[in-house]
């Protein structure tokens, strides 16, 4: 968080994203704040597989995240994309249509909260109105605020649904790059890079 | 000014009596809570306690400049247990500052989730962790006596919960195998789903916004939510009676039982449940609409209900330094001199707090904890007083029952009691509870309490589902009403966390935040000696606290003083470190595996 | 089902669509092969609510079916949409995409079994793999055979997918409302109109 | 030819004794079955028993025509209860015409949905259904003699089922209150949560296709079926043992009641489970492929095992009237006339079957219903047997342990008995069960292997899943194999239903169903007199059933003949009407509701 005066970073900032236990497991993130009980769980489980050789090295993506968890998007596993597909978008909160105008971050967002429900099936984020923040990414929580505010690229690619499929894809994947990637402070190093300055307040 | 408990000066025992003993940390969720204290053993009481938090995070700090549209998407990360409180309390206080007033509907709905937050997070702190302290394995460690009557003694209610002795309910809360203990643990699931119908998810919610929710109702929405409250409402039927029987047995066992984690009548509830029909979220009407509420906000002191005001409630906190690791902000920046009704706002008040960390090491005589001390300023008397939450449930009873306003057909309160009205369900005739005020703020009455309140929010939950569904069937489906930013502004908001009093307090200027300050309840039960030397709850409390526990220095647990510390509900306690004073490790324990293999650590 | 030699029809083929119970309660179709349990209790509590005088008359779309379930398509509420909208069909079975092309008639069957699952928010239809064969519609199953093609709407709309989201949309409400009609053999008249001839076999 | 059961002349005892009861009708589902029984009171026996449906379908009718594609969605319709095994049958039978062999993956999937299909219906028959049968206030009311044993007599496995007495069983079988009445009833939601994953839908699945299936494999998708599986598996090591104390009982308390529902053992099983290793679908192969299905197909004739081979299981079946409303196809149209071996197939087999509705009175000396009389031709006697399949599950068993091939890990065939393995749960060690070849083919070795089966479908589970995981482990995550419609082709499918043999039967031309015939388990078990007078299975089964009730006629609730009739799983009994000879009504009531009001009608 930007103006964080404890400078936090998470276990793979702090160790190296390539670190490896002594037998040889990397670091696994189980992303969302919080996280998603069952998708936690189930890593957990693969691991305990894993470990009496039921099971081959846990996929990770270059987030270390689990893939099969993580490899596709909110909108992917949204149930509001058929109203985002026909572009007919919420304008106000409540509404059951896309909001993706309202600030949800679900196309460039990796996450299955929607396709998977919260508990049992229940709840979710955009599937029951609630705006994709971001929080499984490590641009999370900067790159995403101010939350509320149509996304950049989505504002881009909802305005642009006109355009071949094709298209559109290969312009989520590069909004999608970015916020995958870490805001500059998150490091191991000394110096705090939050932009907090003590005297400042 | 002046300390407002009984001073009690350090004793003097005789040094071989004398025991250092240290829980820390006592929480798993951030703040690491610890508690040290020394332990008379010759007169079976404990001699000194201090509370510590040996973490620090910087909310204050970094929520400056941001987008104040953002305020509960980030607040509500400031804790992992109640996050929706925190996240609840911020569109409050966003409303406020925003001029926007959600329509009924978003209400019943942000109503619904904080009501299955109650039964949620009450029923398994209760069941599964405050329940282990009072299982027959524990009770057989600690008071060997106590568990042999226990096994003889009837249950005045096995009728109604099904357990013949004490004994009975006892094995059922043992931990992992206790019938009660897992019933419990599959209701939290039910409740938990309930939340994530009105919320979206728990425990940070996605659907809450400034100016109401993004949650269509409809009715599936509420069938689901109520197919699963009336399996709570008839669970209720059952758990009420049960810890009735088990506390008064611990009165009755233990002669002088009362005292365990007894202190003074200071009790303060922000109140909950905003009622639609009066609440506007202006300052200006304060008053009105935070008496509208459906659990009264109130301070009580000594048993009497000094008010019921909002505004006055607000006005009078103060934040004050003394035992914790910051520069003072008395000469800093004022940001609010006076509020919307032209009262003057003190520099102490949230409002006008200014954060200055300073990194020490800890010295019990000086500065030792990260916890500033909340006070409440008592005009009548000039005291700064020490307010605790009592865990939520006995603070919003208190205020409820002597306010003697909230009557909706399920919920009445009589001025001295709070009736509780249950419907029939499927296999249990309707019932009607009632909570009586009870004559100690101890250990056993917040526990109790919490019970009865478990009851509370399921029937002001049948309330608010009914009005949500005439809503609904009027066709009034809106619920969500647009705002804009101003350029500057003020807010706060109140509410009840889980476990006590939430407020959280925002300054904008050039449409971002200046200024934010939360305050949640465990600042105000666990903090440290105050610049007056007024000690917090916890430490008072503890302090206050004789030893029941059988067993000696050697085998000592703790007991009774972890029954005291786990009635103020201080998030969720689960790691327990136990040292003796010259820094060996007499045990460890984590009390929500007690009964596993005890580990060392 | 056109063969039938039964002849067999629903309850408001036989006592007509306007028919109405001594309280004046309307027939209350709740449609599925088989019913979605919760859509059916759900149905069934508020009618109690109704009877108890704590609701209004039940509201039913053209079908008699409860609006708040039936409004709207599979389509809408399928978490599968989003591959849809990014024109990345599902080309054999198994495949997470859109399933469009392979017979699934979501975008024109009303229904929220893909919103809401099947069981505790599990299973359903195209969210999990299987193709919409319009059990929820009166036109079921005579015109949604042979179930395994491309429902001929979808074929112009998913290749349309380039035209502006408003003329998808009219489009779709053509196909909607088609499927929407009963087959012409479904009547209380006593003769037999569903094609069965006793000596043709 | 030849009436294979002892031929049984209606006895005509004195008329006053000899009371006419009926059961009109026996279930809920379509299929209307209704048992006609004429009760000698004075021997304490049944006299006489005709089986009869009013209901007519039309299945085979309107498949004509239709796209061969589409027959596993249409036939998955003919039930509402077993649904998807129509579905899954009917998948085997449209792979071997369209020449299509699915990916491993999508046969683990589809063995895991059968897998979770048989857990859950045979548990919620079994303990919500027949259960009731054997509850306490069952039997207090028809055995009050029994029940007075019941309670005094301890239950030999109590330490791993927790029931003290037999008595503590039977009322913990009550419907609506009685512990594990409540408990299956929770489990079963789980099981069909199972069954949606991999199938998508319960009853009528999604996910089904020729070639393969829809369903997405991943870690997730087996990880939420997987922790489920191993409740169920902690379930049964309690469900097995309360079953084998509450059956054995029965043997004991009641001598002879080993003749209730006792027929001569004539069972098949038509296979479960393909085994994706050998399993390519070809009519060629089907010998060996049929042998390496996880459950044996087999024909049992008086104890032996007279074939495993689906070839021969497939061309002996034949289809006989008699007593059913149709016209005769003897010289209709042959539309195979050999298999793809050259075997000749009879004009009365499936294939060669024509279906000509003749509507007409009940005539219990002509014809009385619209089941058609399936037999299977033993070619070593001549003799046209009417197969039972004894509700499933004893068929299989009997099959599976005289073959001796299983062997997987969780389960074994010993060649005279199937072990099963069930390992370590959360809170119970691993254990073995087996089930032993019993001595009579009767009512309480059909439900007591039903119970056996629960658990084997369970380690089947097991099994299937670790293979399952291993092809997602390996990347092998294809689900679906493409083909095409031939213009002319002919396919088979056999399967189990949950309540026994199931097979579809298509032929193609003109890449249009031709014909099409489902003969699932109730034809084979409810069928009627036959063109040579032999009775089928529940009219032979209730024939030679001794009267235990201690009820007479005007009290009379027919619990013996319904134990009789109910091992068979009749699809879900649950409406039963009992009416007296004369016309008069006795009683009137629905079992699942027993202990509600009973309703007249």
């Amino acid at each position: 968080m930007e103006g964080n005066p404890t400078g936090c970073v998470g276990l793979a900032d702090y160790l190296g994203w390539d670190w490896k236990s002594k037998a040889g497991l990397p670091i696994v993130n189980v992303p969302g704040c919080p996280v998603q009980p069952d998708n936690f769980m189930e890593t957990v489980l693969y691991l305990l597989y894993q470990v009496a050789g039921l099971a081959p090295m846990i996929p990770l993506d270059a987030q270390l995240r689990p893939t099969w968890l993580f490899g596709s998007t909110v909108h992917d596993g949204c149930d509001r994309a058929g109203s985002y597909e026909q572009g007919d978008f919420a304008t106000r909160y409540g509404s059951p249509k896309c909001i993706v105008k309202l600030g949800c971050w679900g196309p460039v967002v990796n996450c299955n909260v929607p396709k998977r429900g919260w508990m049992a099936g229940i709840g979710g984020c955009p599937n029951v109105g609630g705006i994709c923040i971001g929080c499984t990414m490590p641009g999370f929580p900067d790159k995403f605020m101010p939350f509320m505010d149509e996304p950049p690229g989505a504002k881009l690619s909802s305005s642009a649904i006109g355009i071949y499929g094709q298209a559109i894809r290969a312009l989520r994947s590069m909004t999608n790059a970015t916020v995958n990637k870490e805001p500059k402070w998150r490091h191991s190093r000394a110096e705090l890079t939050t932009g907090y300055h003590s005297n400042s307040y | 000014m002046a300390t407002i408990t009984a001073s009690r000066a350090e004793e003097d025992a005789q040094k071989s009596q004398l025991v250092e003993m240290n829980w820390d940390p006592i929480t798993r969720i951030v703040g690491s809570l610890g508690i040290f204290t020394k332990i008379d053993f010759g007169k079976r009481k404990v001699a000194e306690c201090h509370s510590t938090s040996s973490i620090f995070r910087g909310y204050s700090i970094f929520m400056k400049g941001k987008d104040p549209r953002d305020a509960h998407f980030i607040t509500s990360r400031i804790c992992g247990i109640c996050g929706d409180n925190h996240a609840t309390c911020a569109t409050y206080a966003q409303n406020m500052a925003f001029g926007v007033r959600p329509p009924a509907m978003a209400e019943w709905i942000v109503n619904l989730g904080e009501a299955a937050e109650y039964m949620f997070d009450h029923n398994i702190f209760q069941d599964n962790l405050v329940g282990v302290d009072f299982c027959e394995k524990m009770v057989k460690e600690t008071n060997p006596g106590v568990w042999e009557k226990a096994e003889k003694t009837r249950a005045p209610h096995e009728e109604l919960h099904g357990y013949r002795t004490i004994g009975d309910i006892m094995k059922a809360l043992n931990p992992f195998t206790g019938a009660f203990y897992i019933e419990a643990l599959q209701v939290s699931r039910m409740t938990r789903e309930m939340f994530c119908l009105m919320e979206g998810r728990h425990v940070h919610p996605s659907t809450l916004y400034p100016g109401g929710v993004g949650t269509v109702p409809t009715v599936q929405l509420f069938t689901d939510y109520i197919v699963r409250l009336m399996k709570y409402v008839e669970f209720m039927k059952k758990v009420v009676p049960l810890h009735d029987d088990l506390f008064d047995f611990f009165y009755e066992a233990l002669p002088g039982y009362e005292e365990v984690g007894r202190r003074r009548i200071l009790l303060g509830c922000w109140g909950s449940f905003n009622n639609p029909d009066v609440c506007d979220y202006t300052y200006a009407k304060m008053t009105d609409w935070g008496r509208g509420m459906y659990v009264t906000p109130g301070v009580i002191v000594d048993g009497k209900l000094v008010t019921t005001d909002l505004v006055d409630i607000n006005l009078n906190i103060r934040i004050l330094l003394g035992s914790s690791y910051y520069d003072d902000w008395q000469n800093a920046q004022t940001f609010v001199q006076k509020d919307p009704l032209g009262n003057p706002v003190d520099q102490r008040h949230p409002w006008n707090q200014s954060t200055f960390p300073k990194p020490q090491k800890r010295d019990f005589k000086e500065k030792y904890t990260w916890v500033m001390s909340p006070r409440w300023y008592d005009k009548r008397t000039g005291d700064y007083l020490a307010l605790d939450t009592g865990g939520g449930p006995i603070a919003r009873f208190w205020a409820t029952a002597l306010a003697g306003i909230v009557d909706i057909g399920y919920i009445k309160a009589t001025g001295h009691s709070v009736k509780i009205y249950l419907p029939k369900t499927t296999s249990k005739p309707e019932v009607e509870f009632e909570w009586h005020i009870p004559k100690w703020s101890n250990a056993i009455e917040r526990d109790r309490a919490r019970t009865y309140f478990q009851a509370y929010a399921a029937a002001a939950a049948l309330y608010f589902a009914e009005q949500a569904l005439a809503e609904l069937h009027a066709g009034r489906t809106r619920t969500w009403n647009d705002f804009k930013v101003p350029e500057e502004a003020i807010g706060c908001g109140f509410h009840e966390a889980v476990r006590g009093v939430l407020s959280h307090h925002v300054v904008i200027r050039d449409h971002k935040i200046a200024n934010y300050h939360p305050y949640p309840p465990t600042p105000w039960n666990a903090n440290p000696r105050d610049c007056y030397g007024t000690p917090g709850p916890y430490e008072d409390a503890v302090q206050n606290t004789p030893i029941f526990e059988e067993n000696g220095p050697d085998k000592f647990k703790g007991i009774d003083i972890m029954r005291a510390v786990r009635s103020f509900d201080p998030c969720l306690p689960c790691g327990v470190h136990m040292y003796l004073g010259n820094g060996k490790v007499l045990e460890t324990h984590h009390s929500p595996m007690f009964g596993a293999v005890p580990q060392a650590g």
